[in-house]
């Protein structure tokens, strides 16, 4: 470890990253709005309608959040991957898509999931441990989720390809033009597969948006550990762009993301996204941060709260009032409840269904093994 | 009907070439395949006729070839990787025991991963290390893979179709010693003689059976005919699936014989004939007039190529074991 | 003399601390270990009282925490390295596999990789997938390696030590549900009970022997305790060592008892168990009364964990293999 | 691929890259010497006496590689992986290390070896096949040949970090100051290995030099398929330095290489050399370039030719005469049938002996295995 990480490491109160000045942002932490050259153009058609929903959205996933982590408590779920802090980078981008778009998510993913119109019980299934996943890809163009660090890179980078392979890429027509968005945080950005995918992707010109989500932790290890220079740099050393968003200012995240995958799509691809955010809470529900980070980081980026500068904007513009932030909240209230009532209800399957996907086409070992359970279980039935 | 004599490396080309006629959702990906046709020329001409978004040349690195391919899968597509030698799979080695095996579980069979990826192994070729391996069992062992190997020009001709139209993922192994070996069959026949994951009884014979795949089938057919002029009636049998084992075959022909022997070139512990004398010995436990002899590698890295004549089952060692087996 | 009852994880700390203690040249790498401790804890307090250049957080990819390791150990430190997960030790396969299993034999003995690669293995503890596998026989199957695990506290304690220990490279599998089990034994002891690759009779018997390694054991000897009740007297004996396999110790049990269930979570086929089964009925042919019984997870990927129950061999499925065992 | 490297390959006289603006030159493919701000006082202190042994390096090692090209074609090795067009690059950097510094070469660095003081019987061996490497690193500080494509990085990264931990690098002491050199290619540059050596070498300030030939090609396929950009700039994604240098200018090669290497001794690696050279041979003697690659790229590489370029400039400057370079050819001959000797009659060892080194401490199933082999041997002789 370098001297100067282990120098920051020690200091009893970090300097927190501002994120320098090459991020974009177009809201402030105050929730002011301000102007850049360059991607102004992207949110200028947002109605105040539009802005409502993106704070609708916020709000709705940190709720979704929040109902993950008590249901983890409460032994309903065996663990939850908290997206607390990272809404804005999720429905920013999230938003940015098309429908016919195809995101490869991480496992923290479930703010843009539920963007992208998920049934938020989807995700739920893994963290209860009732399927790995379970859900089809195709009906949201919603990758499963992927649990092992980096490893999706590469099938955004191929799906992307293949994109490219059908002709889908730079013919002009909006409706044929496809973009891959592929999520990642700022630990996966030192696998080896990450940094293949950026090979691929580049040798390929494949149309796929890498987006990391620079939440300046892996578990306990701090972003200086994988990285000396800003994340959204590496991408440089592969010869494509990259940019860093405030990944906590969902109008700088949408705009930033809508340029990048319209850029893909025009068969510019790859490009770098690097959100820079902050992981408010645990890694999961199985970590203690306080081995690791100091509360008065946590407290400084409180100040960055991504729902809060939204509401402070939309409000002092008086694009919203009272009544919608309040609506706004029951609503919430009552997806959470749903939320809960459906987890609890979810149903475990049968012992026996274990075999019942392994392979796609008929095979003898899943036959004779599902046989040989069915058996053995029906012996003790017959004991009793 | 066109009877021709082909080599089992030309014989994987024609049958690539068939299933990319067939369907255009066919793509080869791999280093060196496309200009180069592949260090062994199995994708010669391929990229010349079906150009380089078929045949793509990847750049140098096996998690990528193999992560790029599950996503084109995801896309629809039925990618044919190529490793250029078996000890270079291992790169890949997290993609296909993470992703490859285990995306159609997770998704609770909303999709398919109908992808190949076709591994030259095994040794006698003179090559420096890692160029000899036999890295079998690793996939074997892995749920959510099928795992096959050819043995001759007509089943490789066969077997890479078959593989390709599988909806699951399927290890190809290819016998990288026998590639120039020849064979004369009816290359425009229009259905295949087996199913991909049959076992095939190369020789029929009442005294003991042998068992193997890939480059040592060859080995055991001479050895049989050698036994023979000696008054041993040997069966041979020809795997072809590792995985699922056809493992009906095997017993039923042990059930005949009372005795078997397992040939491979990878280490023996923990290797092919580990298993099949676990199961064998499972099933046949009362039939069998000695127990399963393995015949294999020693458990030592692949040595250096003039040591490897010692290090290879050949003629002599599967006769030795055929001796072991008969001796009980 | 120190009578302490400690948790297993804590033995396995205690252990390492006594390496890094006596031989400076002893070094820790791996996620999260330093002030995290671990995502298991098993080397908190190590980076504060050792420092952060000997108990060293690395960056989030496996391969490089094994490659890197290997330069270290070239450059004569003995590096003991930790994998988060048994799922994710598979990017560091190549690593494992090409380099840390051959550096010795490509240098005829030149260099030694005197390493350790730790492994929190199996299941039972409610995770989503990669959480929970069973990955040994990729490396017992690997020749150049050395793969033991330990299954309690005090076995934890030591065979930490001696493998760190050891010249050459252990893969050392930590059964992680089993991180909080206690047992007391005697921490100021000077010399360790058995050597590393030694199988242990846990609980003699005289009607069948019961062998297996890590989570498994306890599971085993309450089994056997259940089955005394029954009036069967079960010999377990834990195998500890993987690779080399103490196969005398087994093979004199068996011709003792005639018996031999084996019992393991990762899938069966070509699992510890075939290579056990084999080996055994080669050696055993005439005194095995049953063919060699192989309690063991299905051919499937690690399943939900709300179904994993029905997966992992539990005290009923093994007893259940011991029936199938005297049933013959 | 990219439509820009379709377009390349399609060429028919093939536009062979000078190597830019950024490549460092001391000598001019016609032998004149130029002069650059940063490096020339790398090389002030060079003799003419170090040119000259500069000069003989050169030819001998290819003198070596044609050796060793010769044995394989009569059959006395199994494969030869030619240096041939690298001798520079070789030469100069390798001399450029201490003594004590460490290298991690690739299958192709016969010429680093060579001017480390190796027997070049060593490298034979791997290729005859009668051992997988068989010498012992530390006598030259010279590791083991590496084939499987980018390994070696992260062994020079450990090491170099193990070099950092016993305190080696930055204390001043020239004779204690330790810098560690890894060889690699241009195709290895895309494995994901090479790119967790840069993160993990960045990230602890390992004192490792990256030194990457760039032969322009990874068997068949050109560098172009590997990266969009010149390969030293991969160096900048990662927050190191990266220079690419002539490398077929031993003189630049060894005034950057030498640059480098003290950068990291002193603490500031690591850092990446990309030496612009060209496989003026096939891949190896299995490979055959004509089906990839067209004569007039290879005919054009010729004018640059790393040896001829010193040997004018030797002659031009009155450094060396030709009886000097008479003399060294006479020398090479020597070396060669010498080789040619050695490697003829290198012994193979007998089959027995497979099993002594596998575990460095007693193993059971070695002492069966062998004993098995030798009762099996045996008994043909009884047979006999
Ligand atoms: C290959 C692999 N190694 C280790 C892990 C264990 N692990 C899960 S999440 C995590 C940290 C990931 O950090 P980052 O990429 O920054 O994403 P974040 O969790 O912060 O969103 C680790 C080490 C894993 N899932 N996969
Ligand atoms: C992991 C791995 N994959 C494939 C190979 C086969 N192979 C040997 S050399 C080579 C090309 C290497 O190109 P480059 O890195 O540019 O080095 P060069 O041979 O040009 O010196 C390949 C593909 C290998 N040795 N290792
Ligand atoms: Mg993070
Ligand atoms: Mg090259």
């Amino acid at each position: 470890m370098s001297d100067k990480v282990v120098a920051e490491l020690h200091q009893p109160t970090p300097e927190v990253g501002d994120g320098g000045p090459d991020m974009i942002q177009l809201l402030t932490p105050e929730g002011q709005r301000v102007s850049h050259p360059d991607y102004d153009q992207y949110v200028a058609d947002l109605t105040a309608e539009d802005l409502r929903s993106f704070y609708r959205d916020l709000v709705l996933i940190r709720r979704l959040d929040a109902e993950g982590y008590a249901l983890q408590r409460q032994g309903e779920l065996g663990l939850w991957p908290s997206l607390l802090g990272q809404e804005a980078a999720q429905v920013g981008s999230g938003r940015a898509l098309k429908p016919h778009d195809f995101v490869f998510p991480t496992y923290r993913e479930h703010g843009v999931g539920f963007v992208r119109g998920m049934d938020p019980q989807s995700s739920l299934q893994l963290f209860r441990g009732v399927s790995q996943g379970g859900w089809d890809p195709t009906e949201h163009n919603f990758h499963l989720y992927t649990i092992v660090i980096g490893a999706q890179t590469l099938h955004a980078t191929g799906y992307a390809m293949g994109v490219k392979m059908d002709g889908n890429v730079g013919t002009g027509d909006p409706d044929r033009d496809t973009a891959v968005i592929c999520y990642f945080g700022d630990g996966a950005s030192s696998q080896g597969d990450v940094n293949e995918a950026f090979v691929y992707a580049a040798s390929f010109d494949a149309p796929v948006v890498f987006f990391c989500q620079n939440n300046q932790w892996a578990i306990s290890e701090p972003v200086t550990k994988q990285t000396r220079i800003p994340l959204f740099q590496r991408a440089r050393g592969f010869g494509f762009p990259g940019v860093r968003v405030d990944g906590n200012d969902v109008l700088a995240t949408y705009a930033v993301t809508k340029h990048c995958l319209d850029e893909a799509r025009n068969g510019n691809g790859p490009l770098l996204i690097e959100a820079y955010t902050y992981r408010m809470g645990a890694h999961t529900t199985a970590d203690d941060p306080t081995k690791y980070r100091v509360s008065a980081e946590v407290e400084q980026w409180k100040f960055r709260d991504p729902i809060l500068r939204l509401k402070t904007y939309l409000a002092h513009e008086g694009m919203a009032d009272d009544a919608f932030f309040t609506q706004v909240d029951e609503e919430a209230d009552g997806f959470a409840a749903e939320l809960r009532e459906g987890c609890i209800t979810m149903e475990t399957m049968a012992g026996e269904t274990m075999w019942d996907h392994v392979y796609a086409e008929d095979h003898p070992v899943m036959e004779a093994e599902r046989a040989a359970f069915l058996a053995y279980k029906a012996s003790f039935e017959e004991a009793n | 009907m066109a009877l021709e004599k082909v080599t089992l490396g030309k014989s994987l080309t024609n049958g690539m070439r068939k299933a990319m006629d067939r369907d255009p959702k066919v793509v080869l990906i791999g280093e060196d395949i496309g200009k180069l046709g592949g260090v062994f020329r199995i994708t010669e001409g391929l990229q010349k006729d079906f150009g380089e978004e078929r045949v793509i040349d990847s750049p140098l690195a096996e998690s990528g070839i193999v992560g790029t391919a599950v996503g084109m899968a995801l896309r629809g597509y039925r990618p044919v990787c190529e490793i250029q030698f078996d000890g270079f799979v291992y790169p890949a080695f997290d993609q296909i025991v993470c992703q490859v095996a285990k995306l159609h579980a997770r998704a609770l069979g909303a999709v398919k991963i109908p992808m190949v990826i076709r591994i030259p192994f095994g040794g006698g070729i003179g090559s420096p290390e890692h160029h000899s391996e036999s890295p079998e069992a690793y996939f074997a062992h892995t749920a959510g893979l099928r795992v096959v190997a050819c043995s001759n020009p007509e089943d490789a001709h066969w077997m890479i179709q078959q593989a390709i139209e599988c909806d699951d993922p399927v290890i190809f192994f290819e016998p990288k010693r026998r590639y120039h070996d020849r064979a004369e069959y009816d290359t425009d026949a229009t259905s295949a003689p087996r199913g991909l994951f049959e076992a095939n009884i190369v020789r029929p014979g009442t005294d003991v059976t042998l068992l193997g795949y890939g480059p040592v089938v060859k080995t055991m057919v001479e050895a049989a005919a050698a036994a023979e002029a000696e008054g041993t009636s040997i069966e041979v049998i020809d795997l072809r699936s590792l995985s699922p084992l056809p493992i009906d075959t095997i017993v039923e022909s042990v059930r005949r014989t009372g005795r078997l022997v397992v040939v491979h070139e990878a280490s023996s512990f923990l290797g092919m004939a580990s298993e099949i004398s676990a199961q064998v010995t499972e099933r046949c436990f009362y039939e069998l007039e000695a127990p399963v002899i393995r015949v294999a590698g020693a458990n030592i890295p692949y040595p250096p190529s003039r040591m490897e004549e010692d290090f290879l089952p050949d003629l002599d060692r599967i006769l030795d074991g055929v001796d072991r087996a008969l001796a009980y």
